[in-house]
C-alpha cells in the first residue's frame, strides 16, 4: 500500500536520480520544479475538459435523459470534440473594442485559476507547492480574477457585458469577505496557514478528527463551499452570465478559443475550490485504506458533483438577495463562527461542544429571524380594480 | 540576494515617478494611482531595511509595510468616494477644473 | 421549518431521480429517450406519411384510373395526374404520369379518404432525406408504386379491412353481373316465346 | 547552485525592470483604464519582490489588498466618474517638462546619497514567518493594531456616507 500511495513522489524520485547521473545539481533541481509544473499544467485542463463532460452526463440523468454519449464509448470524447470545435470557431473581435483588455482578458483569467492548484496538496507529500502561506495564497490568487472580469466586460465595449461584470465583480467581492473569514476558524485551530499542515492536523480516528465533524466547522464548511460557488459563479449565483437576462455576461463578446479559455477558468476554479474545501473540512487526503491522492480526488469530485447537483436543481437567484445573503447572512454567520472556534480552542470535553453549539444554532436562528423577508404591503391599484 | 542599494535605488525610482505621476495628471484617479505608487515605494524600503539593517528586531520593518497597505487602502477608499460625489455634482473630475472652494 | 429545509427537499428531488434514472424501468422514473438509429420505437399503425400507389400482384395493374379526384382533393394541390391514352387516342383507365411533390405534400391524408377506387394510402417510411430538393423529392408514377402486401405488412387491420371489403364488392359485382345476365336471357326467352306464331318471313326479301 | 543564486537574481533584476516600467506607463497612459491596469501590474511586480526578500507574508498580502481590492476600488470609480472613450481632453496638465526636470533632479541625489553610504551587504538574521509576525503583532504592535483597525471602520462609514446617493446636505447648483 505504501508504495502505491507514494507511487507519484516515487516516480519523480526515480526521474530526478535517473537525471542526476549524468545532469549536474542545479539542473535536477529546475527539473524538480519543471516536472511539477508540466504536471499541474496537464492536470488543470484535462480535469476541466473531463468536468464538463461529468457536469453535461450528471444534469442529464437528472432529467432523466442520457447527456452525450455519440463521440467515444460513452461520450469519453466528448471534451476533444468540443475542444476541437473550439479551436475551429471564428474569433470575432468587436468593432470599436479595446484591442488590448480584450485581448489580454482570457489570458489573465486562467492564470489565476492555474496558480491556485500550486498550494493544493493532493496527496502525502504530493504539495506542488508548500508554501507557509499556503490558504493566504490561494484567496489572493482567486482575488485578482475580479480585475481580469472587468477588463473583459469594459474591453468587449457592450452594454450587457458591461452590466455582467459590474454584477460578477460586486458578486466575487462581497463572497470574497465570508470566504476569508470562514477559513479563519481553520486557521485558528490547526494552528497553520500551510495547507499541508491544515491536513495533518485532522488526521486519527480513521477520519473522526476531521474539521467538518466540530460545529465550527461544519458552519465553516457550508459558508466557505457556498462561497466558493459564488466565487466560479457558478449555478445558483451565476447571475453574470444570467443567459435570461444579459445574453452571457462578461464573455458575450468572446468566441472560439478566448470562449474556451472563460470556460477553462470557469472549470478549474471549481475544482480548486473543491479541492481546497475538502483539504480545510474534509480532511484532505486522509483516508483509511486507499492510497492518499485516491482519497483527495474522491472528495473532489464529491463536492463538484454536488456544486453540478446545485446547477441541476436551484433557480438563479435576484441581485439583492444575492448581496443580502452575503453581508447580512454569511458575514455575521463567519464573525460569530470565529468566535465558536476560538471559545472551541480554549474548553475542554462536553462544555466545548455544548458552547460552541448552541452560539452557533442561536445565532443561525436569530440571523434567519432578522433576514425574514419583508413582506411587501398589499398592493393599491389605482385603475384596475 | 541583490544588495540593499539596488532595492533603494528601485524604490527610489517608483517615489519620483509617483510624484511626476501625482503633478502632472489632470484626472484625480490618476493622482490617486500615483499616490498608491509613492506609498508602495515607502513601503518596499521599510521591508528591505528590516532584511538588511535590523539585527534583532526583524518583525518591525515587516509590520510597518502592512499598516502602510491598510492606510493606503484606506486613503485609496476615502478619495475615490470624494471623487464619486464630486462627479456627481460638477460633472467632472480633471483637477484643474475644479477651482472654486464654494459653489 | 428552520431555513435551509425547502432547498435540502429540493436537492433531495433531483438526486432521487438522479438515481432512480440507473436502475428505474422507462416508464416510471427511468431514461425513456430511445437512442434513435441504433433502436427504434415501433410506428404505430395509423402514422402517415408520404402517400404511395398500390397496385395488386404486379406493377402493371394499378387500381389508380386516374380519375383525377385526389388531385382536386389536395389541399396543397400536390399531386398531377395525366391520363393515358392508347395507340388510337381512346383513353385508358390508368395514369400515364402521376407526380406528388414530396417538398409540398403536408401528409395531411386526404386523398386517402377521397379515392374512390382505395388507390393512394399513406406510407410509414419518413427516411427519405436527400441532397437535392427538386429533382429528388419529386416523385413519379414508378417511384410511388408499392405492392398491397407492403401494404398488409404496414397497416395490417386497415389493410385487411379494405381487401375484405373490395372482395365482396367483387362477389356483389359478379352476383350482380350473373343475375344481370340471367336477367338478360331470361329477357331473351320471353322475347323469343313472344314471337314465335308469324313465321320469319322477311329474311328473303331484305 | 551557482546559477541558481544567478538566476533569481536575474529574475529579480527583470521583476524590477518591468514593474518600473508598469510604473510610468501607469503614469502617462491617456486612458485611465489602462493606467489602472498598468499599475496593477506594477503592484504585482513589487510583491515579486517582496517574495524575492523571503517576506512572502507582505508579498501575499499585497496582491490581497493591492490588486484584489484597491485597484478593484479605482476601476468601479473610474466607472462610475468619467467617460473615457473621449480623447478629448489632455491627460496631462502644462507642467510636464519642469516636473520631469525636477524629478530628475531628486532622483540623482538620492541615488547619489545611497552610493555614497555603505549598507551591510548581507542579511543577517532568518526572515520573519507568518507566526513572529502574528506574536509581534499581538506583542509589542498591539496598539497601533488597534488603533488602525478603528481607523479603518471609520474609513468604511466615512466612505459610504461621502458616496451614498442622496445626500441632503449639497444640492447642484
Amino acid at each position: 500500500m505504501e508504495t502505491l500511495d507514494q507511487i507519484f513522489v516515487l516516480s519523480k524520485k526515480g526521474i530526478l536520480d535517473f537525471l542526476g547521473t549524468f545532469l549536474p545539481e542545479w539542473v535536477v533541481t529546475l527539473a524538480c520544479v519543471a516536472i511539477t509544473i508540466k504536471a499541474i499544467a496537464v492536470l488543470g485542463p484535462v480535469t476541466m475538459m473531463y468536468l464538463t463532460l461529468m457536469e453535461r452526463k450528471v444534469i442529464g440523468r437528472m432529467q432523466n435523459r442520457i447527456g452525450p454519449n455519440r463521440v467515444g464509448k460513452w461520450g469519453l470524447l466528448q471534451p476533444l470534440a468540443d475542444g476541437v470545435k473550439m479551436l475551429t470557431k471564428e474569433d470575432i473581435v468587436p468593432h470599436g473594442a479595446d484591442a488590448v483588455s480584450h485581448f489580454l482578458a482570457p489570458i489573465l483569467i486562467v492564470i489565476p485559476s492555474l496558480l491556485a492548484f500550486a498550494v493544493i496538496p493532493f496527496g502525502r507529500g504530493m504539495t506542488p507547492v508548500d508554501l507557509n502561506v499556503g490558504v493566504l495564497f490561494f484567496i489572493a490568487v482567486s482575488s485578482t480574477t475580479t480585475i481580469a472580469i472587468f477588463m473583459a466586460s469594459w474591453g468587449s465595449r457592450n452594454k450587457f457585458s458591461v452590466l455582467g461584470g459590474m454584477r460578477s465583480a460586486a458578486q466575487m467581492i462581497s463572497y470574497e469577505v465570508p470566504m476569508v473569514l470562514s477559513v479563519v476558524p481553520v486557521i485558528l485551530i490547526a494552528g497553520s496557514l500551510s495547507t499541508n499542515d491544515i491536513v495533518l492536523a485532522q488526521a486519527g480516528w480513521g477520519g473522526l478528527k476531521w474539521f467538518v465533524f466540530t460545529p465550527w466547522g461544519f458552519f465553516a464548511f457550508i459558508i466557505f463551499f457556498l462561497c466558493g460557488v459564488a466565487e466560479c459563479n457558478r449555478s445558483p449565483f451565476d447571475l453574470p452570465e444570467g443567459e435570461s437576462e444579459i445574453v452571457a455576461g462578461f464573455h458575450t463578446e468572446y468566441s472560439g478559443m478566448k470562449f474556451a479559455l472563460f470556460y477553462m477558468a470557469e472549470f478549474m476554479n471549481s475544482f480548486t475550490v473543491s479541492g481546497l474545501a475538502a483539504t480545510l473540512f474534509l480532511g484532505g487526503w486522509q483516508g483509511p485504506f486507499l492510497p492518499s491522492w485516491l482519497w483527495f480526488f474522491l472528495k473532489t469530485y464529491a463536492l463538484i458533483f454536488v456544486m453540478i447537483w446545485f446547477r441541476g436543481t436551484l433557480p438563479r437567484i435576484r441581485v439583492d438577495q444575492l448581496m443580502g445573503l452575503a453581508w447580512k447572512f454569511l458575514m455575521p454567520l463567519t464573525l460569530v463562527n470565529i468566535l465558536a472556534a476560538g471559545l472551541w480552542y480554549f474548553t475542554e470535553g462536553a462544555a466545548r461542544w455544548l458552547i460552541t453549539a448552541s452560539i452557533l444554532a442561536g445565532s443561525f436562528w436569530l440571523l434567519t429571524k432578522l433576514n425574514r423577508g419583508y413582506t411587501p404591503e398589499k398592493r393599491v391599484y389605482l385603475f384596475a380594480e | 540576494m541583490i544588495p540593499l542599494s539596488h532595492l533603494l535605488i528601485f524604490s527610489a525610482a517608483l517615489l519620483v515617478i509617483g510624484i511626476y505621476g501625482a503633478v502632472v495628471r489632470r484626472n484625480i484617479v490618476g493622482i490617486l494611482l500615483s499616490i498608491e505608487l509613492i506609498l508602495n515605494a515607502a513601503a518596499l524600503n521599510f521591508t528591505a531595511f528590516s532584511r538588511f539593517a535590523l539585527a534583532g528586531d526583524q518583525e518591525a520593518g515587516v509590520i510597518f509595510t502592512l499598516f502602510i497597505i491598510a492606510m493606503a487602502a484606506a486613503a485609496a477608499a476615502v478619495g475615490l468616494a470624494i471623487v464619486i460625489a464630486l462627479f456627481r455634482v460638477r460633472k467632472t473630475i480633471m483637477s484643474d477644473e475644479i477651482n472654486l472652494l464654494k459653489w | 421549518m428552520i431555513f435551509g429545509t425547502g432547498i435540502l427537499q429540493g436537492l433531495m428531488v433531483t438526486l432521487k431521480n438522479f438515481v432512480t434514472s440507473y436502475f428505474k424501468a422507462p416508464d416510471e422514473g427511468g431514461i425513456f429517450t430511445v437512442e434513435y438509429p441504433e433502436k427504434r420505437l415501433p410506428e404505430k399503425e395509423r402514422f402517415r406519411n408520404f402517400p404511395f400507389l398500390l397496385y395488386d400482384k404486379n406493377p402493371e395493374n394499378l387500381r389508380c384510373v386516374a380519375c383525377d379526384i385526389c388531385a382536386k382533393e389536395c389541399p396543397p394541390k400536390c399531386i398531377y395526374i395525366v391520363r393515358e391514352f392508347d395507340k388510337d387516342g381512346k383513353p385508358l383507365k390508368r395514369p400515364a404520369v402521376f407526380d406528388i411533390d414530396f417538398t409540398v405534400c403536408m401528409n395531411c391524408g386526404i386523398c386517402e379518404e377521397a379515392c374512390p377506387f382505395d388507390a393512394i394510402y399513406m406510407d410509414h417510411e419518413f427516411e427519405i432525406a436527400s441532397a437535392d430538393r427538386h429533382a429528388k423529392l419529386l416523385y413519379h408514377r414508378d417511384d410511388l408504386l408499392k405492392s398491397n402486401e407492403y401494404f398488409h405488412k404496414i397497416r395490417p387491420t386497415d389493410a385487411s379491412a379494405i381487401d375484405a371489403r373490395r372482395r365482396e364488392a367483387e362477389e356483389k359485382k359478379k352476383a350482380a353481373e350473373a343475375a344481370a345476365l340471367a336477367a338478360q336471357k331470361a329477357k331473351e326467352a320471353a322475347a323469343a316465346q313472344a314471337k314465335p306464331p308469324e313465321p320469319p318471313k322477311p329474311a328473303a326479301g331484305a | 547552485m551557482l546559477p541558481l543564486t544567478l538566476l533569481v537574481k536575474a529574475g529579480l533584476y527583470l521583476i524590477m525592470a518591468i514593474s518600473l516600467l508598469a510604473a510610468v506607463a501607469s503614469v502617462s497612459l491617456p486612458n485611465i483604464f489602462h493606467a489602472a491596469l498598468a499599475l496593477a501590474l506594477a503592484l504585482l511586480g513589487i510583491a515579486g519582490i517582496y517574495l524575492g526578500l523571503q517576506a512572502e507574508f507582505v508579498a501575499v498580502v499585497q496582491v490581497l489588498i493591492y490588486v484584489g481590492a484597491v485597484i478593484t476600488l479605482v476601476i468601479f470609480a473610474i466607472m462610475l466618474t468619467n467617460r473615457m472613450a473621449d480623447r478629448s481632453t489632455p491627460a496631462k496638465n502644462s507642467l510636464g517638462a519642469a516636473c520631469l526636470a525636477v524629478a530628475a533632479g531628486l532622483f540623482s541625489i538620492l541615488v547619489r546619497f545611497i552610493r555614497s553610504t555603505p549598507w551591510p551587504e548581507t542579511t543577517s538574521a532568518p526572515a520573519p514567518g507568518t507566526s513572529e509576525i502574528g506574536q509581534a503583532l499581538m506583542g509589542p504592535y498591539v496598539f497601533a493594531f488597534e488603533v488602525i483597525s478603528v481607523i479603518l471602520i471609520a474609513v468604511l462609514i466615512g466612505a459610504m456616507v461621502i458616496a451614498k446617493k442622496d445626500n441632503p446636505g449639497e444640492d447642484a447648483p
